[in-house]
């Protein structure tokens, strides 16, 4: 299936940003799965979110730019786009527990040790 | 050569994700709390437009970007939506 | 041929809804201008229906009966979809337009009020039946069954209330099932065969691969099952007594057509496909038929005779229509069929009308429809909700005597007593029956007997207390003049469908005769028998 | 004239640039149909009355960029050393108390995706009253040191941009 | 006048009276009686016109085409018997308008009543005039649908309701019976057309049919002549206005069962069943009804039981198969009608002058009466078969007939004593009636004083006593002619035995038993006579049992509980048994199927590549989502939305993965709008807590509909997998595909196959899916309109309250404040997301022809756009700024897409026909423009249109009870 | 191997489904709908046999028309997802309006009698 015109630094290029971004990915998942509270897992996943999304969006753009031979940056939206929108979920969800907490468990997770 | 290794780098990316894709689920069936449960079901729809954008290279056909995309855009209106049930108890107040 | 000639076909789908579009467009208080769109509609079907009769029948080049294919988007059968006018589907769209402008002019009188968009509703549902009728594609005929069901969804509910709720999560739960089944068994077919054409698929039934004939089978008999559920056959269709008696009159009237839907389609796809020249899969499932059709009779008649109203005996008068023209199917003798088509035509009426007049004779009796105010108001309110008119306009002098004959009408069609056009279907099919005796035969007579004696008793029962034996405090029966104009069109309809019987019964067994031989429809819809 | 044909500059050349991108091409139809957009989708952000964006000094954007970039690859390192197990015992995780100057809502947001975005750290409250924002961090050392690193190396460079 | 038109208008003429009739006013009773008098006398004088016409054995016919392919044709047959039975009933329905003028009450709708009775005429002349079996079935029930509304005239009395319904009920089942026994008959005969029958008697009688045909034939003649042990029905039809039972029960209704063993006499009346059947019938009949009548203190009851054992009595003497029988029963026929018609209008003048028929209350009348007196005595004493009257006669020959018959079957030596017993009946039932009336004390429990009635209301019966009276003392004169005549239509004339209408045939057996008879009747008056009047119970001694109406009744009653029972057995009004059974129906019938047709399945199985184990591993995590889905749904439903998002999300991939991008497109924004929607609605539904107590009876019951529901779950898992397995390990078949990827770009002008199909090539299920989604908006928003939440979800959400209650914690905070900061960065996002979705949209709409997209995914993509700004601003918020009117969008979607359509017409090409075609543009180039893409335009403002209507309407819930509370809006100052 | 998993994942999705369908809780049953419909629309896909990595998107005239996935299902189903959507939403709607009538969120609008 792959382009046979695809220089062979570039396809190692493009396989091993895909593997890094995806192993960091994998971690983010990892923790997901590791932490024991909740404060702590949020965190996780935004391994795969930045930098993961980021490797895995670079060997996109960097393969199709080959195998057509010219610039296709437009994975870079989808860069952009989740960066952007990660965070709202983020916050609202931890904002939630927050809130969900303090009335169900009757803590209050920000002035106390979690 | 350099196309084998694509290939492999490219199936173990799709196998690493697909891995981060079912421990998030775990998360998701796990829970404890429904929060849990939401920021699992982020984590897998991040991993499955990743593993869209490595399909799309291996696949060598730029057909799936929009796919990807549209998870990247919109995908977070669902979690979003989630998020603020739980916050608020109502999506649109 | 003419422009609009050659488009005819396609009015009885598209005039609805352009109508119901156009409608929507306009805001809900002119109601006036709705009331004639719809009722210009309904006419114009009627009409259009009639050529398209008329054409089946004499259409061929021989004078003969025929199949007018109408293919859409100028795509050949069987890549595109087509639309087929042939003497069933006509008489089933004329059937429906009839039932349809009954039904909507004893609307106007007040129900059309009882919540937003009745019209738009009433002419989608119209939509969707005559798509379901002409169409000639197995997966366009799923669209139309939705747009049916969805309208039907909208109608059943219309008016609230709680019963209405109640029953229609049911209804709407099985039929959404049924759907999923009507989805699992198309695409079986498809996988099998590769088309979705009708008319293909009947010929590709008769050259299947023996390795393929068990799945083929499998995808016919799963959505045979989904079409016995809108049948409502026994054991799938306790929905419909509850929904048909919840739902407001309008809309059960209108109902009465949505179970031949079912029949239809089961009587169309059987004998195209799994005619006599459908090879290993000749008269696939018409066993089935026979037993399911029987017990439809039987529980039917066993339900019309336990109901405690009008309304409710009407439902399961149209479950024992059902189950007669199903249990006549499986008997596969096309004399008997002819007598069933007739049957059907007459039935339908009779149902339809027999649910207007439960509505009239048990107004103010009648608890499972009572209005109720919204909780709320806010901006999403229509300005009629506030509209407690609640007289069914010019009202007539006479009404009990009026209402007795109606009823008097029905109870005859329904129970096929002579001398109206239930008795004369009955009387054809009899006739056919006794001329292929056999168990199948004595069995579905024996049927037929005891429904139409139960049928008697249990309507006789039931109008004796609504009209004879009403309570001191019961209000006084009132009807409107539209209420009875409706009501009167749908049973002088069946009166001259007596009058005229030998024409119609000729037409019927003509058709069933044409539903015999395949080969014609096939012909015409995909310009050569292989 | 210009305002009411370009009521956000900044969004329409975002809006371009995605189109140009969507389109995966840069023929002239495409450019045609990304510059229509560009044009006509703004106006609804009339509708949705969104104040414009100004940006006042256009060169620390850059500035801030290299920081955010810079910030996000440490700290996914330092993270996905975390979940790795190392530190497993003397890390410990915890909620901050960073008041904030900032109060241009843009700059905010900003912030808050930087914060979010940067592994180890989570946006979780603002306070618009006290101007105090309640942060969540993976690996708390040192809150004086968050606390310091936020105002400088983000909110100083952020009022540069936006106020 | 020709014989045709004078048959058409014995026919016709009652019918159209009674049409006429119907229109008159409430209160026309004279006019009505008039109109009513006037069209049987034209009836009978057409009949008496048409008696010259036949001379011996002729039958005139007229025959009206109806239902040509059943050979079923109006025929009009008249021959002797029809003769002399319609002129019964045209001559005695004469006299009965003329009496029913006086007794009906000026209180009742009279017209009505007319209009009934001459409806009920035309129905028996069109049974004794049918040249058709059917034809005759049909007026039959005919008869039985008026006499129905006849008994229930007065149905303010629940008696006559129950009458009139017994009357139909009992009446009706014998029709249906006889209908299916003359079809039987035709099928046999080939023929439905009497001659053709009658000619046909060998082959009947040769075909096994004909003993199942006579059964149900003979079912219909004994129902409708109230033989044993149907008779019942027939007391209860008392409950009728008196002229209805003088006409029902006399010369009509009843007699039409008579008519149908007449008419059926030549082909079965020699046959073994008949004998037993009918003379079985008859005898018992006479019997039970004479002693039954013995008992009655009612006059009409007393009358009714009379009629049933005459009716006994012929119907006995036609079941004996002999000639002469027939000829008896056909003479008795004639006399029964007119002195029974002429002791139930007397019986009705007692009642209308008195006010009672109770014979224990009435007394003396002759003195009041003497007129009235004396024919009633008349005619009771042609009932009790007194010499000289027409009723002796016939009853002379009926003895005769058995006395000669008696030999050969025990049942035939038994009956002239039988016939004796019933005779000496007769004499007392007569004599009591007259004697406890008419004669003794005055009356003393009457509430009015009698007196003899209008002159016209006594005419009828004076006629009528004067015919008994006539005939009985000159029989071959008065009836002789008529009576050959019919007797010659069933016999046929070579047939015909010798029989003398003479008053005296000498001293012989039938005298005696004749004399036995009278005098055993008046010896058992004068010993039980007092007991008979004062028998306080009521009911006949020994038969007390023996009430059929009573177990008729019973058995309605039994027969509705039984329906309800089975119903409820059969049935199921619960959704789940009903779903279950779908469910197991679908199963039964495809696996039936796979069973008798045979399933291969022909894996195909190499080595799984990586990418394989790839794609086992994300449904691995799809079915781990679906299955943990289906568990926390019950408990836990914000879990399974979020559960099924998992499921669905691995479906998505899965589409990418098989060549799927649109469906994978689709799929994920019907995703996220599902999503919103469902969490909209769990607003509204109960909390549902884990640890409810519940009963353990219930929860074993629970349990183990769990269990037969999972195993049904998974039958119904490994089926669908099966299914699907086997297919796809079949080759592909050659099928439509091919042609659509072959002409998709040449043709439709776009290289995305599966869009052209979608708008091209089967456009029409697009739009008929669209169509869809507009009617389910339409629908949503009626039923949200009258949308009434349960009272426990009509408070906030608790998250809502307790941050109200968390309140203005800082200084200078308001409420609504804390809500504001937490959505601070979120709207900023969602709110500058809003152009770059539109962007998108307008991407994901006009690739969508040669990529993957198009309108539909344009559209949920613009609603989702719409719906951020929802969830971030509030409804309020939003509906301030932006103008959405989503049924206008419907609408004008709908309209759209069917004028694209339309447009082809006008280029005479079918509806939906597409246009492409390559335009070059300046600066653009060659651009492709389809024309599919205005209908795709459609497409999109429809599902804008309804999916945000569904949404908001959904949203706008919440608002309307913020509303009540007074809640702060939360509009706020732009962003 | 993958349409064995395919096959696997529709029995997984319609077994969870029907279950579903079959409990008393109105929620449960509209889940149950939905997943059953993901079932059924993998089903119908299904019948156009499995092709990886060539969607009905030709180029410009197709040659080699037996190498793309089928596109026939595809429509149907896209037209099937769309439909099921309209009806989740109204039967959403419909079992919200009978909680709300009838008090209850049972499938018959009343708790079980005991
Ligand atoms: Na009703
Ligand atoms: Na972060």
């Amino acid at each position: 299936m792959t382009p046979p015109d695809l220089p062979a630094w570039a396809a190692v290029t493009v396989g091993v940003l895909a593997v890094a971004g995806a192993g960091l990915s994998f971690l983010g998942a990892v923790g997901l799965c590791g932490f024991k509270t909740f404060y702590e897992r949020v965190h996780a996943p935004t391994l795969g979110a930045t930098l993961g999304m980021a490797l895995i969006v670079a060997a996109s753009i960097l393969f199709f730019t080959f195998a057509e031979g010219r610039l296709m940056p437009r994975e870079l939206l989808i860069g952009v786009f989740l960066t952007v929108t990660t965070p709202v979920t983020l916050i609202l969800l931890a904002r939630a527990a927050l809130f969900r907490d303090r009335v169900e468990r009757g803590r209050d997770e920000t002035s106390g040790e979690p | 050569m350099s196309q084998a290794i694509l290939l492999w780098c490219l199936t173990g990316a799709q196998a690493l994700l697909a891995g981060a894709m079912a421990l998030a689920a775990w998360r998701v069936v796990r829970g404890p709390r429904a929060q849990d449960r939401v920021l699992g079901l982020d984590t897998l729809y991040l991993n499955g437009m990743l593993l869209l954008l490595v399909f799309g290279v291996r696949a060598g056909s730029s057909i799936y970007f929009y796919a990807a995309l549209i998870i990247g855009m919109l995908g977070f209106a669902a979690t979003v939506a989630l998020a603020k049930f739980l916050m608020r108890g109502e999506v649109i107040e | 041929m003419s422009l609009w000639d050659h488009h005819l076909i396609l009015l009885p789908i598209l005039l609805p809804m352009i109508m119901a579009s156009a409608m929507l467009l306009f805001d809900e208080r002119r109601r006036r201008l709705k009331s004639v769109i719809s009722l210009t509609a309904m006419a114009a079907i009627l009409l259009v229906a009639l050529a398209l009769l008329h054409e089946s029948v004499t259409g061929a080049a021989d004078g003969g009966d025929t199949a007018r294919v109408y293919r859409l988007g100028d795509w050949d059968a069987p890549f595109g979809i087509v639309l087929v006018a042939d003497r069933l589907s006509a008489m089933m769209v004329a059937l429906t337009s009839v039932l349809g402008a009954g039904v909507l002019a004893f609307a106007l009188a007040r129900w059309d009020r009882a919540g937003p968009r009745f019209h738009a509703l009433f002419l989608f549902l119209i939509m969707g039946v005559n798509g379901a009728f002409l169409t000639g594609d197995l997966f366009n005929l799923f669209v139309f069954f939705e747009i049916m069901l969805a309208a039907s969804y909208g109608l059943a509910l219309h008016g609230s209330g709680e019963a209405r709720i109640r029953a229609g999560l049911t209804y709407i739960a099985i039929n959404l099932t049924a759907s999923l089944l009507f989805l699992i068994g198309v695409s079986v077919l498809y996988g099998v065969t590769g088309t979705l054409n009708m008319a293909e698929f009947a010929l590709k039934v008769r050259t299947i691969a023996p390795d393929d004939l068990g799945l083929l089978h499998v995808g016919a008999a799963i959505l045979g099952t989904a079409f016995l559920i809108k049948c409502a056959a026994w054991p799938l269709g306790f929905w419909l007594a509850p929904t048909y008696t919840a739902a407001s009159a309008p809309a059960a009237a209108a109902f009465a057509i949505l179970s031949k839907v079912g029949v239809y389609v089961v009587l169309r796809l059987s004998l195209l496909a799994f005619g006599d020249q459908a090879g290993a899969s000749a008269h696939f499932g018409q066993h089935w038929l026979l037993f399911v059709g029987l017990a439809t009779l039987a529980f039917g008649t066993l339900g019309l005779m336990a109901s405690r109203d009008l309304s409710r005996a009407a439902a399961y008068a149209v479950m024992v229509s059902s189950g007669t023209i199903l249990a006549v199917a499986g008997v596969g003798d096309k004399a008997v069929l002819g007598g069933a088509l007739f049957y059907l035509i007459g039935s339908t009426l009779a149902c339809g009308a027999m649910f207007l007049l439960a509505e009239v004779l048990q107004r103010g009796v009648d608890s499972g429809a009572q209005r109720e105010r919204a909780v709320f108001d806010d901006e999403y309110r229509d300005p009629f909700d506030d509209d407690e008119r609640n007289e069914p306009g010019l009202v007539i002098p006479a009404a009990v005597a009026a209402l007795g004959g109606a009823l008097l009408i029905c109870t005859l069609m329904i129970a096929g007593l002579p001398p109206l056009s239930g008795f004369i279907g009955k009387l054809a099919m009899l006739d056919g029956l006794v001329r292929t005796i056999g168990p199948a035969s004595i069995a579905v007579i024996v049927g037929l007997s005891l429904s139409s004696l139960g049928g008697l008793i249990g309507l006789t029962r039931l109008g004796v207390g609504a009209l004879w034996a009403r309570d001191e405090d019961a209000p006084e029966l009132v009807v409107g003049a539209a209420e009875l104009a409706g009501m009167g069109g749908l049973l002088a309809a069946c009166v001259l469908l007596a009058v005229f019987g030998g024409v119609g019964l000729s037409f019927a067994e003509h058709t069933a005769e044409w539903l015999g031989r395949p080969d014609a429809y096939i012909r015409a819809v995909l310009g050569t028998l292989p | 004239m210009i305002r009411a044909l370009f009521p956000h500059p900044v969004l329409a050349l975002g809006l371009f640039a995605a189109s140009l991108l969507m389109s995966g091409s840069v023929e002239p139809p495409a450019i045609a149909l990304a510059a229509v957009l560009a044009l006509a989708t703004p106006q609804v952000m009339r509708a949705l009355d969104a104040q414009t964006i100004r940006i006042r000094s256009p060169g620390s954007i850059l500035t801030l960029a290299g920081c955010v970039v810079i910030d996000v690859l440490r700290s996914n390192w330092a993270v996905a050393g975390i979940i790795l197990g190392r530190r497993r015992h003397e890390r410990r995780s915890g909620f901050i108390h960073v008041p904030l100057d900032l109060k241009d809502r843009y700059a905010l947001a900003v912030l808050a995706v930087i914060l979010t975005a940067t592994p180890g750290t989570l946006w979780v409250e603002y306070d618009s009253a006290t101007g105090r924002l309640l942060l969540h961090v993976l690996d708390l050392v040192e809150e004086e040191e968050w606390v310091h690193l936020i105002k400088t190396r983000y909110e100083r460079r952020l009022m540069e941009i936006f106020e | 006048m020709s014989s045709n038109l004078l048959l058409l208008v014995i026919l016709a003429a009652p019918f159209l009276g009674a049409a006429v009739a119907a229109g008159l006013p409430r209160h026309a009773r004279t006019a009505a009686a008039v109109l009513s008098w006037l069209v049987s006398l034209v009836s009978l004088v057409s009949l008496a016109a048409l008696w010259p016409r036949f001379a011996d054995g002729e039958v005139l016919r007229l025959a009206i085409p109806w239902l040509p392919s059943l050979g079923v044709s109006l025929i009009l047959r008249l021959d002797g018997l029809s003769w002399i039975f319609a002129a019964l009933i045209l001559g005695i329905g004469a006299l009965v308008v003329l009496y029913a003028r006086y007794y009906m009450s000026p209180k009742d709708p009279v017209p009505r009543f007319f209009s009934f009775l001459l409806a009920f005429m035309g129905a028996m002349q069109g049974v004794v005039l049918s040249g058709n079996l059917i034809q005759l079935a049909v007026f039959w029930e005919l008869t039985s649908l008026f006499s129905f509304l006849l008994i229930g005239y007065w149905h303010q009395n629940p008696s006559a309701r129950e009458g009139a319904r017994m009357a139909l009920t009992v009446t009706a089942l014998g029709g249906l019976c006889l209908l299916v026994g003359m079809i039987l008959i035709g099928a046999i005969a080939g023929s439905y057309d009497l001659d053709d029958v009658l000619a046909a008697k060998s082959v009947i009688l040769a075909d096994p049919r004909s003993v199942p045909a006579l059964a149900l034939v003979l079912m219909g003649a004994l129902t409708k002549s109230a033989q044993f042990p149907f008779h019942f029905w027939l007391p209860r039809a008392m409950a009728a206005p008196t002229p209805v039972s003088a006409y029902l029960h006399s010369a009509t209704m009843v007699k039409a069962g008579i008519f149908l063993l007449l008419r059926m006499w030549p082909i079965f009346g020699q046959t073994e069943l008949w004998y037993f059947v009918v003379a079985g019938a008859g005898v018992a009949t006479l019997l039970i009804g004479a002693w039954c009548a013995i008992f009655q203190h009612d006059l009409k009851g007393l009358l009714a039981y009379s009629t049933i054992s005459h009716l006994g009595l012929i119907v006995l003497l036609l079941g004996l198969g002999s000639p002469l029988g027939a000829i008896a029963a056909i003479f008795h026929t004639v006399n029964h009608a007119t002195f029974k018609a002429s002791l139930f209008m007397a019986a009705g003048i007692i009642d209308h002058e008195a006010g009672t028929r109770d014979m224990r209350k009435l007394s003396g009348l002759y003195r009041f009466m003497p007129i009235t007196g004396t024919l009633a005595i008349v005619a009771a004493a042609a009932m009790a078969g007194v010499p000289l009257l027409n009723g002796f006669l016939s009853k002379e020959m009926f003895l005769a007939e058995v006395v000669a018959g008696s030999d050969g079957h025990a049942l035939n030596s038994a009956l002239p004593v039988l016939a004796t017993l019933a005779s000496a009946f007769g004499v007392l039932y007569s004599l009591r009636f007259i004697l406890a009336t008419f004669f003794g004390p005055p009356p003393t429990a009457l509430d009015k004083v009698p007196h003899e009635p209008p002159a016209w209301m006594r005419r009828p019966v004076e006629i009528l006593v004067a015919l008994c009276l006539l005939v009985g003392v000159l029989p071959a004169i008065t009836v002789g002619p008529f009576l050959r005549s019919a007797a010659v239509a069933v016999l046929g004339f070579d047939d015909l035995p010798y029989y003398s209408l003479a008053l005296w045939h000498g001293f012989n057996m039938p005298l005696l038993l004749s004399v036995l008879a009278l005098a055993g009747g008046v010896l058992a008056y004068a010993l039980f006579g007092k007991a008979l009047n004062n028998n306080p119970r009521g009911g006949p001694w020994g038969l007390k049992r023996l009430n059929g109406g009573y177990l008729f009744e019973k058995a309605m009653s039994g027969i509705v509980k039984g329906a309800r029972w089975a119903e409820s057995r059969l049935g199921a009004d619960r959704m789940q048994p009903q779903l279950r059974l779908v469910v197991l129906a679908a199963l039964a019938a495809g696996a039936a199927a796979a069973f008798a047709g045979g399933v291969a399945i022909r894996p195909t199985w190499a080595a799984p590549g990586a990418a394989e184990l790839v794609f086992a591993v994300l449904w691995l995590t799809g079915g781990a989502c679906a299955v943990a889905a289906a568990w926390q749904a019950k408990y836990h439903r914000l879990a399974a939305v979020v559960l099924m998002g998992g499921a669905g999300l691995v479906s998505c991939i899965t589409f990418v993965w098989l060549s799927a991008p649109d469906l994978a497109l689709t799929q994920l924004l019907v995703e996220v709008v599902t999503t919103v929607l469902l969490l909209l609605g769990l607003r509204w539904l109960p909390k549902r807590l884990e640890d409810i107590q519940v009963a353990p009876a219930e929860l074993s019951r629970s349990r183990r509909r769990r269990r037969v529901d999972l195993v049904v779950a998974a039958v119904v898992g490994l089926s669908l997998a099966f299914v699907s397995y086997a297919v796809m390990s079949r080759p592909m078949v050659e099928g439509i595909s091919r042609f659509f990827v072959e002409r998709a770009y040449s043709e439709g002008g776009g290289r995305n196959v599966v869009n052209v199909i979608l708008v091209d090539f089967r456009a029409f299920d697009t739009f008929g899916e669209i169509t869809v989604l507009g009617i389910v908006g339409l629908t949503v928003l009626a039923l949200l309109r009258r949308f009434r939440p349960a009272s426990d979800s009509l408070p906030s959400p608790d998250q809502k309250q307790a941050r109200e209650r968390e309140g203005p914690v800082a200084e200078g905070r308001k409420a609504g404040d804390a809500l504001r900061d937490t959505m601070l960065i979120p709207r900023v996002v969602m709110r500058w997301m809003f152009p770059f979705v539109i962007v998108l949209a307008v991407h994901l709409f006009l690739r969508g022809h040669d990529l993957p997209g198009g309108g539909f995914a344009a559209g949920v993509a613009l609603s989702i756009a719409v719906l951020l700004q929802y969830m971030a601003n509030g409804a309020r918020w939003v509906e301030e700024r932006l103008l959405l009117r989503p049924i206008l969008w419907i609408g004008w979607g709908l309209t759209i897409a069917a004028g694209c359509g339309l447009v082809a017409i006008g280029f005479n090409r079918p509806f939906l026909t597409s246009a492409f075609q390559y335009v070059n543009l300046p600066l653009l180039g060659r651009v492709p423009l389809a024309s599919a893409v205005v209908f795709d335009l459609g497409v999109v403002l429809l599902v804008v249109g309804a999916t945000v209507l569904m949404l908001v309407a959904l949203a706008h819930q919440s608002l309307r009870r913020a509303k009540d509370d007074g809640e702060p809006a939360q509009a706020e100052e732009g962003a | 191997m993958t349409e064995f998993v395919l096959a696997a994942a529709i029995g997984v999705l319609s077994a969870a489904g029907t279950w579903l369908l079959l409990r008393p809780r109105t929620f449960q049953v509209i889940m149950g709908l939905s997943l059953l419909s993901y079932a059924v629309n993998l089903f119908i896909f299904s019948m156009g046999r499995l092709r990886s990595g060539m969607p009905p998107i030709t180029a410009k005239g197709a040659e080699r028309p037996e190498l793309y996935a089928d596109p026939t299902p595809q429509a149907l189903v896209l037209t099937a997802i769309v439909i099921s959507f309209a009806l989740t939403a109204l039967f959403l709607v419909v079992l919200l309006a009978s909680r709300g009538a009838t008090g209850s969120d049972h499938v018959d609008g009343r708790e079980p009698a005991e």
